[in-house]
Parts: C-alpha cells; sequence; structure tokens
C-alpha cells in the first residue's frame, strides 16, 4: 500500500492546440480533504473530468487505488469507487429524493433482470435494504423529505442531494466541484459542517472550490494550478504565503474584474 | 314571364325523369360497397373510379334501378392506398354495412389484403383496376373486370414487333412496386415467346428521378426499343433523361399499363413522342357506347375519363346486371350470376372467364403518345 | 357467439388486433425512449420479424411458437449490429443509422427473390389471435412496470434525464444503450409477426419510415413516464380516425402536429403520471 | 460509356451535393438534424413553379426570389420550433423529434393543399440543348447544377474563413456560451445560418426540379435518404466534406449501375453510410472531435 488513493503523473491534456492541463501531478492520501484551486481557467475542472473519466488525456496516467485507470470509462471508475458532484448539478429532477439516492447506490444494489421480474424474496430484501440505507444517508445529509421531487427542492438541498447521491455509491473518492457556489453564508457553513463530517465517515475528499475561507478551513492539502500547470501545493498555510500563488492570483483579480466588466457591457 | 314559361315548359321533362327516380327511390335502395383511395397520393385513381361508377349509377338508377325497382346505391370506404385500412374497410363494409358486393379495392396490394377477407365471408369483391397477377387466385369469391397486364402487354408487344419489326431490345422496370414488378413479369414472358432478344434488364427505385446510369448503359448496346414497366412519375423521367442522352428517334418506349396516362405526356412532353402502350379503353376510341360515355362523363366532370374511369363504368352496368340476374341481394346468388354475365359496354363484349377474369381481349387497342395526345397505333 | 357480436367482432377485428399489435409497436419505441435514445427503425425492426415469421410459417411450416421465437431473435441481431458502432456516439447517430437500416431493408427486401421483391408474401395464414396478441401485449407491460421498479429503471431513468451523472453512478451506459435497443427491437419483431399472421400479406413498403414515425407519435402522446402512456397514445391514435371519420384526410397531419406539440409543449405525454421507482416498500 | 457514366455520376453527385450543403451546415453550425430540410427543397422548387407558371416569370427571376422566400420560411420555422429548445437547453434529440413532427405535418399539408400529382416547369423555362463532346452528352441544366455546386462551396468557405460573420458562425458552432460571451449576437447569427441552408434547400430543389422537371412536394423525401447519406459519409457539418461525399456517392451509384446491376445501385449510398459508422463515425474529413456522449 503506497499511501495514496489518486496520483495524477504528468497528465496532459489538449484541445486542438491549446494545453488545457500539461505535465500536472499530485496525490491525494487517504482520508483527507485535498483542494484543487487556481483562477478561472486554471484547468480545475478539465482535471476533474479526467479523474472521473468523462475526458481523456492526451498524455501522462492517472492511478486510481493502486491500479492505472487511463482507459477506463467513467461508470467503471464510479463502480470501482470514485463519486463526484457537479459545478452546475445534475440532478434527476423529475425522480424523488429517494430515488436519487436509490439511483446512486446502482453499482451496490443486487438484483438483475430475473431477480426483478420473478420479485425473488431476495430481490425485495435487498430493495428494502436499500431503502433503508438510502433514508440514512438522506438523513445523514439533513433532508427531512425523501418522496420530495429532485427537481422541486431549493438549491442548497439540491447540493446536499448531489452529495447524497454520491455518497450512496460508497465511494473511496469523491471528488466535489465548487460545491458551495451559489450558497449563502449559513448554507456555506452547513455544507462546511456536513464535509466534516464525511471526512469523519472515512471519505477521501478532493475539492474545487472558489471561497477561500472555505478551502482554507476544511483542507488538509491544497494543489495550485495555473494556465494548466502546477505552480503550488503545500498545507494551506504553507499555499497562502507561497509568492506565486499571490501573484497569480493577483493577476487574475484584474483579469476577473475585466471580464465582470464586460459582461456588463 | 319568359322564366316562368320557361319553367313550366321544363316541367313535364323534369317530371318524367322524376317519377322513375321516385318509384326508384320508393323501395329500399339495394346497397354494395366499394373500396378505393379517396384520398393521399394515389387518389386520382380512386376519383377517376369513384367517377365512373357515380356516372353508371346515375343512369343505372335513371333506368328503374335493380330488382325492379329498387335503387342502386354504393356506400364509399376509402383506403387512402394503405392496406390495413383496405382490410378495415372490407370488413366493416361485411360485417357491419351488410352489403352483398364490394367493388375495387384500388390497387393490386390492397385487394391481396382485403381479398382474402371477402372470400372468407363469401362476398363477391370485384376488382375494376388490379391487374397484377393472381388476384383472381386469392379465391372463389375474387373477381376482377379489368384486364391484365399478362393480356395487354403481349398484344402491345406483338405489334411492335409486326409493325416496327423490334428484334431486340432492353428492359427497365420499377422493382420496389408491386405493380411494375408484376408488369415486369408479363413482359419478361411475353419477350421470350414472342423472340425478342432482351439485351439488358435495368431496374430503378419508383421515387427515384435520376435514370441516366441505366440508360447510357442501354444506349451503348444499341437497342430497337426499350421496354418499361414504370408508374407515370418514373415512366416520364426515363422519357425526359432517354431525351437528355440523346438516343436515336426510331428507338421507341413501350410501356405497360403504368405508362397508360395523360399525365405522360404532361410531364415528358415532346420527350413522350412514340411511346407505344396498350389499353383495354382510350378517350379516341372510335365506337358510339364510347363516344357517348365521354361525353357524358365531361359534361358532369368537366375532364376527359381515362380507361380506370371507363372500367369502373361498364363495371357498374355489369354488376347491376348480375344482381338482376340474381333475382335477389345475396352474395351467392351474385356470385353465381357474375360467373355467367355477357355484356358489351365502352371496352367492348365482355364475360368472366371460369377464373373470374375477363375472357375477352379482342378491345385492347395498342395506342402511341403524340404530342399531347394518345393515337391509335394499330 | 350472438350474431351481433360476431359481426362486430369481425367488422373491427383488424381494428382490435391492431390495438394490440401498435401496443407492441408502442412500447418497443418506449424501450429506447426511456433511456433517452431515439430509434427510427422501429418500422425496420417490425418489418424483420414480419418476414422471418412469414417465411418460416409460408416455406419452412414452422411452429407458431418457434416463428415467433426467430421473429424476436432476427430483428434482435439486426439491432446488435446497427447498435455496437453507433451507440458509442451521440444519440443523433442511432437516429440516423435506424433510418439507414430501414432502407437497407427495404432494399434487400424487394430485391430479393426469396421475399417475393415488390409483390411481397401473400397467402399467410391466421395464426394469431386475440389471445396471444393481448397476452403478450399484458406480458410485456407487468415486465415492463416490475423492470421500472428496480435499480434497471432507476438507471434507465437516470440515463434519460442526464447521462453523464448516470454514469458517474457507475451505470454501465453501452450495456443499458445496447440492451434497450435489442429489447426494443425484439418486442418490434414480435408486433411484425403478428401483424403478418393477421393480414395475410406483407410487402416492404409496409415498413418504411412513415411507420416509423407513427410509432414514434404514439408513444410521444401517450408520455415515457410509465409503460401505461405509450399505450393510452396507441388506443387514441389507433381509435381516433375510426371514430371522427374527417380525421382520415389529415391522419399523417395529425400525427406530426402530436410529435410538435409533445415536444415542445408537454413533455410528459397526455399521462403524465410517472411511474415510481422503488421495488419495495421499507 | 465510361466516360458518359462517370459524366453522370458527377453530374447526381453534384446534385446531392448540392442538397446536403444547406442540410450539413445547419447541423454543423447549430448542433440540429433539421429534418424540415427536406420540406425547403419542395417548397422552393413549388414557389418557383408558381412564380413561372402564374407570373410568367423567367426562371432566373423566380429562383432568386423563391429561394429567398424559402430562406425567411426556414428561419420561422427554426423561431417557432427550435428556439423554444434551444432556450430550455433540450437535448439534441429533442430538437430531431421536433423537425421530424413539423416535417411529417408540412409534407401532408402540402400535399392536402396541391396534391401529390408531379407538376413541371412550363417547356419555356429550360433551354434543353445539350452540348456533345466526343460521345459525351451534357445538357445545359445539368452544367447549372455542377457550376451552382462547385460556386456554392467556394462562396461558403469563403464566408466562413474570411469573414467577420463568418468567425461568428464558427463561434456559435464551437460553443454558444462562449459565443455569446464574445459578443456574437447568437440569435442574429442563428437566423442568418436557417436563412442561408433554408436558401440553398430550395435552390437545390429548384434546380434539381429543372433537370428532372418533376416537381410534388414529397421530392424532398426521397433526397433526404441520400442527404442522411452524404452529410455522414462527408462528416456531420462539413462542407467540403459535403462535395466530396455527394460526389463519391454519385460516381460509385453511376459506376454500380452501368458495370455491376442497377438492383445494388440505392444499397451503394446506404452501404457507404454504414461502413462510415463502422470504421470512421466522425466522417471522412471529420475532426478527431467527433460528438462522442
Amino acid at each position: 500500500m503506497s499511501g495514496t488513493i489518486l496520483a495524477l503523473e504528468n497528465v496532459t491534456v489538449r484541445f486542438g492546440g491549446l494545453a488545457a492541463v500539461e505535465a500536472v501531478s499530485f496525490h491525494v492520501e487517504p482520508q483527507t480533504v485535498h483542494g484543487l484551486i487556481g483562477p478561472n481557467g486554471a484547468g480545475k475542472t478539465t482535471a476533474f473530468n479526467l479523474i472521473s473519466g468523462l475526458g481523456h488525456q492526451s498524455d501522462g496516467h492517472i492511478r486510481f487505488d493502486g491500479e492505472r485507470i487511463d482507459d477506463w470509462p467513467s461508470w467503471r471508475r464510479a463502480q470501482r469507487g470514485l463519486g463526484r458532484t457537479f459545478q452546475n448539478i445534475r440532478m434527476f429532477g423529475e425522480m424523488t429524493a429517494l430515488e436519487n439516492v436509490l439511483a446512486g447506490m446502482h453499482a451496490h444494489v443486487g438484483g438483475g433482470l430475473g431477480a426483478a421480474l420473478l420479485r425473488l424474496q431476495s430481490f425485495r430484501a435487498a430493495e428494502r435494504a436499500a431503502i433503508l440505507k438510502a433514508r440514512e444517508i438522506l438523513a445523514f445529509v439533513g433532508l427531512a423529505d425523501p418522496s420530495a421531487r429532485a427537481g422541486n427542492l431549493p438549491y442548497g438541498d439540491q447540493r446536499r442531494l448531489e452529495i447524497a447521491r454520491a455518497l450512496a455509491s460508497d465511494p473511496k473518492l469523491m471528488l466535489l466541484d465548487e460545491p458551495a457556489a451559489g450558497m449563502n453564508p449559513s448554507e456555506t457553513s452547513g455544507l462546511i459542517e456536513l464535509l466534516l463530517r464525511l471526512k469523519a465517515r472515512g471519505v477521501t475528499l478532493l475539492l474545487v472550490e472558489h471561497d477561500m475561507h472555505f478551502i482554507m478551513h476544511l483542507c488538509d492539502r491544497i494543489t495550485v494550478l495555473n494556465f494548466g500547470r502546477k505552480i503550488a501545493e503545500g498545507t494551506p498555510l504553507e499555499v497562502r504565503s507561497d509568492p506565486k500563488v499571490i501573484e497569480a492570483y493577483l493577476g487574475t483579480k484584474v483579469a476577473e474584474r475585466l471580464e465582470a466588466g464586460a459582461r456588463v457591457r | 314571364m319568359l322564366k316562368k314559361l320557361t319553367a313550366l315548359a321544363a316541367l313535364p321533362l323534369a317530371a318524367s325523369i322524376w317519377s322513375a327516380a321516385a318509384l326508384a327511390q320508393s323501395k329500399e335502395p339495394v346497397t354494395i360497397g366499394a373500396i378505393e383511395i379517396l384520398t393521399g397520393p394515389n387518389n386520382k385513381y380512386g376519383i377517376a373510379i369513384k367517377n365512373g361508377f357515380d356516372l353508371a349509377l346515375d343512369s343505372v338508377n335513371k333506368n328503374g334501378g335493380v330488382l325492379g325497382g329498387r335503387p342502386l346505391a354504393i356506400a364509399y370506404e376509402d383506403s387512402a392506398g394503405n392496406k390495413d385500412q383496405a382490410i378495415n374497410a372490407a370488413r366493416q363494409l361485411i360485417g357491419r354495412s351488410k352489403v352483398p358486393l364490394i367493388l375495387g379495392p384500388t390497387l393490386s396490394n390492397e385487394m391481396f389484403a382485403a381479398g382474402p377477407v371477402a372470400n372468407e365471408r363469401k362476398i363477391p369483391i370485384v376488382g375494376t383496376s388490379t391487374t397484377a397477377n393472381g388476384i383472381t387466385a386469392i379465391g372463389p369469391y375474387v373477381f376482377r373486370t379489368s384486364l391484365p397486364e399478362a393480356d395487354v402487354v403481349p398484344v402491345t408487344l406483338k405489334t411492335a414487333q409486326q409493325k416496327l419489326g423490334i428484334k431486340k431490345v432492353a428492359v427497365m422496370y420499377g422493382n420496389d412496386d408491386a405493380f411494375t414488378k408484376s408488369g415486369y413479369d408479363v413482359m419478361k414472358g411475353a419477350l421470350e415467346k414472342l423472340g425478342i432478344e432482351t439485351l439488358t434488364t435495368e431496374t430503378f427505385g419508383s421515387k427515384d428521378t435520376d435514370f441516366s446510369a441505366q440508360l447510357t448503359k442501354i444506349k451503348s448496346l444499341n437497342p430497337d426499343a426499350i421496354v418499361v414497366s414504370a408508374l407515370v412519375e418514373a415512366g416520364s423521367g426515363i422519357l425526359l433523361g432517354k431525351k437528355a442522352l440523346g438516343f436515336p428517334e426510331k428507338v421507341r418506349v413501350i410501356g405497360g399499363n403504368g405508362l397508360n396516362a395523360p399525365k405522360v405526356m404532361e410531364i415528358a412532353g415532346d420527350a413522350a413522342n412514340g411511346t407505344l402502350v396498350g389499353t383495354p379503353w382510350f378517350v379516341g376510341k372510335s365506337d358510339p357506347a364510347s363516344e357517348k360515355f365521354v361525353d357524358a362523363y365531361k359534361a358532369k366532370y368537366n375532364m376527359e375519363p381515362d380507361q380506370f374511369a371507363a372500367q369502373a363504368y361498364d363495371t357498374l352496368f355489369i354488376v347491376a346486371k348480375a344482381i338482376n340476374d340474381a333475382g335477389a341481394a345475396e352474395p351467392e346468388k351474385i356470385k353465381d350470376a357474375l360467373g355467367k354475365v355477357k355484356y358489351t359496354g365502352v371496352m367492348g363484349p365482355f364475360s368472366f372467364t371460369a377464373n373470374r377474369d375477363p375472357a375477352e381481349t379482342s378491345g385492347v387497342v395498342v395506342i402511341e403518345m403524340h404530342d399531347g395526345k394518345f393515337r391509335q397505333f394499330n | 357467439m350472438p350474431a351481433f357480436l360476431d359481426d362486430f367482432l369481425f367488422s373491427y377485428q383488424s381494428l382490435i388486433y391492431s390495438l394490440g399489435i401498435n401496443g407492441l409497436l408502442a412500447l418497443s419505441m418506449y424501450v429506447v425512449l426511456a433511456i433517452g435514445q431515439l430509434s427510427l427503425g422501429q418500422a425496420a425492426f417490425m418489418g424483420l420479424g414480419a418476414y422471418t415469421s412469414a417465411l418460416l410459417t409460408l416455406k419452412v411450416g414452422a411452429p407458431f411458437p418457434i416463428v415467433l421465437l426467430a421473429a424476436m431473435a432476427v430483428p434482435a441481431l439486426a439491432a446488435l449490429i446497427i447498435g455496437a458502432p453507433t451507440l458509442r456516439l451521440s444519440g443523433v447517430y442511432l437516429a440516423l443509422a435506424t433510418i439507414g437500416l430501414g432502407e437497407v431493408l427495404r432494399i434487400a427486401f424487394v430485391n430479393s427473390e426469396l421475399t417475393g421483391g415488390a409483390l411481397g408474401l401473400s397467402g399467410i395464414p391466421e395464426k394469431a389471435g386475440y389471445t396471444i396478441i393481448f397476452g403478450s401485449l399484458a406480458l410485456a407491460l407487468i415486465a415492463f412496470v416490475l423492470v421500472s421498479r428496480s435499480r434497471i429503471g432507476r438507471a434507465m431513468e437516470a440515463m434519460r434525464e442526464d447521462e453523464v451523472a448516470a454514469g458517474m453512478l457507475g451505470v454501465d451506459l453501452p450495456r443499458y444503450r445496447i440492451s434497450a435497443l435489442v429489447v426494443s427491437a425484439m418486442l418490434a419483431g414480435l408486433a411484425g409477426a403478428f401483424n403478418a399472421h393477421v393480414s395475410s400479406f406483407i410487402s416492404p413498403n409496409d415498413y418504411g419510415f412513415d411507420a416509423a414515425v407513427t410509432i414514434l407519435s404514439f408513444a410521444l402522446l401517450g408520455g415515457i413516464g410509465s409503460p401505461f402512456g405509450p399505450v393510452v397514445g396507441v388506443v387514441i391514435l389507433t381509435l381516433l380516425p375510426e371514430v371522427l371519420r374527417p380525421l382520415h384526410d389529415f391522419r399523417l397531419v395529425f400525427n406530426g402536429l402530436i410529435i410538435v406539440i409533445a415536444v415542445l409543449f408537454m413533455p410528459h405525454g397526455l399521462l403524465p403520471w410517472r411511474i415510481g421507482r422503488t421495488g419495495a416498500r421499507a | 460509356m465510361l466516360a458518359q457514366q462517370l459524366v453522370n455520376g458527377i453530374i447526381s453527385g453534384a446534385t446531392y451535393a448540392l442538397f446536403a450543403l444547406g442540410f450539413t451546415l445547419m447541423f454543423g453550425v447549430l448542433n440540429v438534424v433539421n429534418l424540415t430540410y427536406g420540406v425547403y427543397f419542395s417548397t422552393g422548387a413549388l414557389i418557383a413553379l408558381y412564380a413561372t407558371r402564374h407570373f410568367g416569370w423567367p426562371i432566373l427571376l423566380a429562383l432568386p426570389v423563391a429561394a429567398i422566400a424559402t430562406g425567411l420560411i426556414a428561419v420561422v420555422i427554426d423561431g417557432l420550433l427550435l428556439t423554444p429548445l434551444r432556450r430550455k437547453k433540450a437535448p439534441e434529440l429533442a430538437s430531431l423529434m421536433v423537425t421530424l413532427g413539423a416535417t411529417l405535418l408540412l409534407y401532408s399539408l402540402m400535399t392536402a393543399f396541391i396534391g401529390t400529382d408531379i407538376q413541371r416547369f412550363p417547356p419555356a423555362a429550360i433551354d434543353p440543348s445539350a452540348i456533345e463532346i466526343g460521345a459525351v452528352r451534357i445538357t445545359r441544366s445539368q452544367m447549372l447544377i455542377v457550376g451552382t455546386a462547385f460556386a456554392m462551396v467556394a462562396l461558403l468557405l469563403a464566408l466562413m474563413r474570411g469573414t467577420r460573420l463568418g468567425l461568428a458562425i464558427r463561434a456559435l458552432a464551437e460553443n454558444p456560451d462562449v459565443a455569446r460571451l464574445m459578443g456574437v449576437d447568437v440569435t442574429l447569427v442563428t437566423f442568418f445560418v436557417s436563412f442561408v441552408s433554408g436558401t440553398l434547400g430550395a435552390a437545390a430543389g429548384i434546380l434539381i426540379g429543372l433537370n428532372y422537371n418533376a416537381i410534388q412536394p414529397y421530392m424532398g423525401e426521397a433526397m433526404m435518404l441520400k442527404g442522411f447519406a452524404v452529410i455522414i459519409i462527408g462528416g456531420l457539418g462539413d462542407i467540403r466534406g459535403a462535395l466530396i461525399a455527394g460526389l463519391i456517392l454519385g460516381l460509385l451509384e453511376g459506376l454500380t449501375a452501368g458495370y455491376i446491376a442497377s438492383t445494388l445501385k440505392d444499397a451503394v449510398g446506404f452501404l457507404l453510410l454504414v461502413l462510415t459508422l463502422w470504421f470512421r463515425p466522425v466522417g471522412l474529413f471529420g475532426r478527431a472531435a467527433a460528438k462522442r456522449a
């Protein structure tokens, strides 16, 4: 056991002639919260997509739980214990909250076509067990009404439900893409509390987030990307005082302001 | 004042017509069924047929109807050219309207579907436009008054052979359509029988518009004529394509029943000149009964009748006669009477063979397209 | 049987049969739509089933159960062949490829002596009846309800709502896609076999593009929230033109309008009820 | 015979290409397989037919007017059917389905009003003369088709590569959201592309209708099947690909009918289509970034 759950080794991806991620290497220790930060366009979501199998790197390798997963499609990675949430929530809006979580258990609930058609005793037992567990997960993330239609839930609850759904697949590593985006401060502190409880449950977290307070409060280790390259790595304290990071963020503050101005226009 | 006078003068005439009609209408009508394509892409056939029926029906009822004064009526069902709808129509005419006889359906395809239904219930069904092989083989209750291609095409080819000295031909047919395919089968047999050499056989789709590849190949083989089994659309396209490729003028197109339509000349223009087709009837036929029919048809519908209307027109008289001969509106009796009926109409003398196909082929004429009109060739 | 009932059944026999057969076809469309894919090859699969079954009955004289099995197996094989390359791609490719399949099959039927070319096959004995047609429909409906209320049903709905998210939960997307297409082809093939064995005559042009679109309109009118939706769509679209005669002329206009309205304004169809996805109470 | 067969192939290939251009443009930029495209083909031909017949317009006037009118119809249909779906960010299959329904609706309405009878341009509309070079004959309308097909491809490529509008169109094709951020008026450009596609479809319908002189509402439907083959073989959205795939298809069909068997003529296209899907789903020249799910 190497002691790492996820390792990126010199991962590069190019779109057309442009490298969105270039020779990035970092690894995530089990049972930690690892942050991936950087200014807009730094390649964070691209990196997430590579890790979860929604895109494929042009170069380099990704190891997950000791295995090279470069050629694995996303569902296989998910089946092996890689869960994720999305920057813009991707809910199954027509389904109830409970069904969303049950869908999350897909890889673990038993029962093939035959069992479902024959309604075997074992099938019904498995379904019952799954429903119990799903209710427990919903309670864990703090959602009260399992039969609410997911699409009708308020924004913050949808975030929680998406986490519950990812949690239901019993992941060894969970990728959270800007989980606090669009939340008000009280929702954010609730989320921090939830994520800490997750960590306590033994789930390793890798998260992308813009909210610095959030990151510094939660993360054990942080990797900083800028323009597709890794520019720093370390504990929150180390990263915060790294001149390269400060420069990157200062530079982009200006850029961000410019961009915001363009949007208004 | 003047108006009143003319109205008065017209009265006795109107009364005499009305009295016969009133007599006929006082009794319960005899209703027979008809399944034709009244809507959809092929409704031009169904509507011509319906016109022919209706014109004949007027005449039958003006002359006292059937079975001693009962008016004859037709319950129309639309098949829209769809075989499932044809089956539905046949079932409803038989089961619900309880008709003793069905006219139609329009297409051979529809007859293959609806014919077995009528046959199973022992209701005679009389096709007026179904020319494919094997129609009457469906069963003893299936009749047709239309000359099958098998009777017409050999006459056309033989005439062409005798008058034009045709020895070798190229054959083209639409292979995705039941009508044109069965026309081709007949052509193939007739060509073999007549000892005409077939240089090549080319196929096309009924919706094709481009025939240049096939025609180029045919041109390189130098045939005396091109024998074509196609519907109007593709047939016209072939004639236009032939002209564009600059075929020698003496290379004629000899068509099956599908090309027997004025529409071909309308679409292909002078590219259609010289095309030969055989037909059981055509509008320029010099025959008093036929001319009278054409005049009446023009007066009622303001257009020229085609062979489908003529066949339908004759068929209704044949059926009316069979009902009278049967003495009752009962399917079994009508069926037996149909087998024995003898009638001379606009298409010439008519009777059924033992296999319920038309017995007489003497009415077949070969006609030639010339500057937008058909003219007699033989 | 009293005479009036006999006459009634005779008059409306093919209509009643087509309710059952169209029901199976609508369900075959439902399986594919239920995972967010679109197949325009349902008429082609139906044609394959019809021809396979008719040939086995006419030329081989095989017993009817064997005929039905074969009528499901052959379209299933075609679905595998067409699905394998296209299901790796975005949904549009499957839709286009299945249109292509329809054309290829039509050309094959038209050009083959065995299938009677454009003349089709006639004289097919009437072997299917009310029991087997509606029995199959009922069985298929029950099976769909049972499957809906299981992890398979949840995965299917998840795929329809968001394929990427479903994949991130470990749903094996290609396997689900190909399985749905194969099941769909089998159902359509079965419907085709019934169609051939109640109408005595089949020809290549019965299974064209218009038929495929009509099948789609069944499913979209009824809605795909539950397997009952498409069947409701069938009942309406099969009976309405019979009840409202004037509608006959505009049948296709109507079908087209239904698809447009369903996609734009009523994504849930006429039967908005959505089937639950849990297989037990707890 | 070979020379004439090759010419035949190029002519029918140009026909396919001309038809497929607008279709593939619509797909490439707007990301919809817009099945109403076949309707524009028919509509253009029918409008031009009406104009020449009832107003006695020369074809050189009727063609552009009918093409522009059809382009406007295409814009209206896009606005009614596809814009709401884009706004909802509906899946691409929804747009395919809605255009499928609309196509059925429009064809049926057209036949309900004008029937399915073939109609033809007045004989004076076309110069029927042909040119003979050795053993090869080619009519003027055929030359017009081939010329137009090549000219349209050149024009479209120039528009896409050499103008600001082309840049905006390409940006829209890549990503509508990014294009919006770049300051592209997405609605306007979308309408422009619909307009150009509709115009191209109509022009193709008129020219092809002139050549075969057979015009009826369903003429577009038959072309659609070939159109699918051409745009998939050429690569969805690839203008150059459409031209080359059209020519390949036309030549292969002609040669198959001429030298192998005319029964296989129609099968060639679909065989090519299936092979493309199996081995090179991005099309002959498609970029590696195919729309993989």
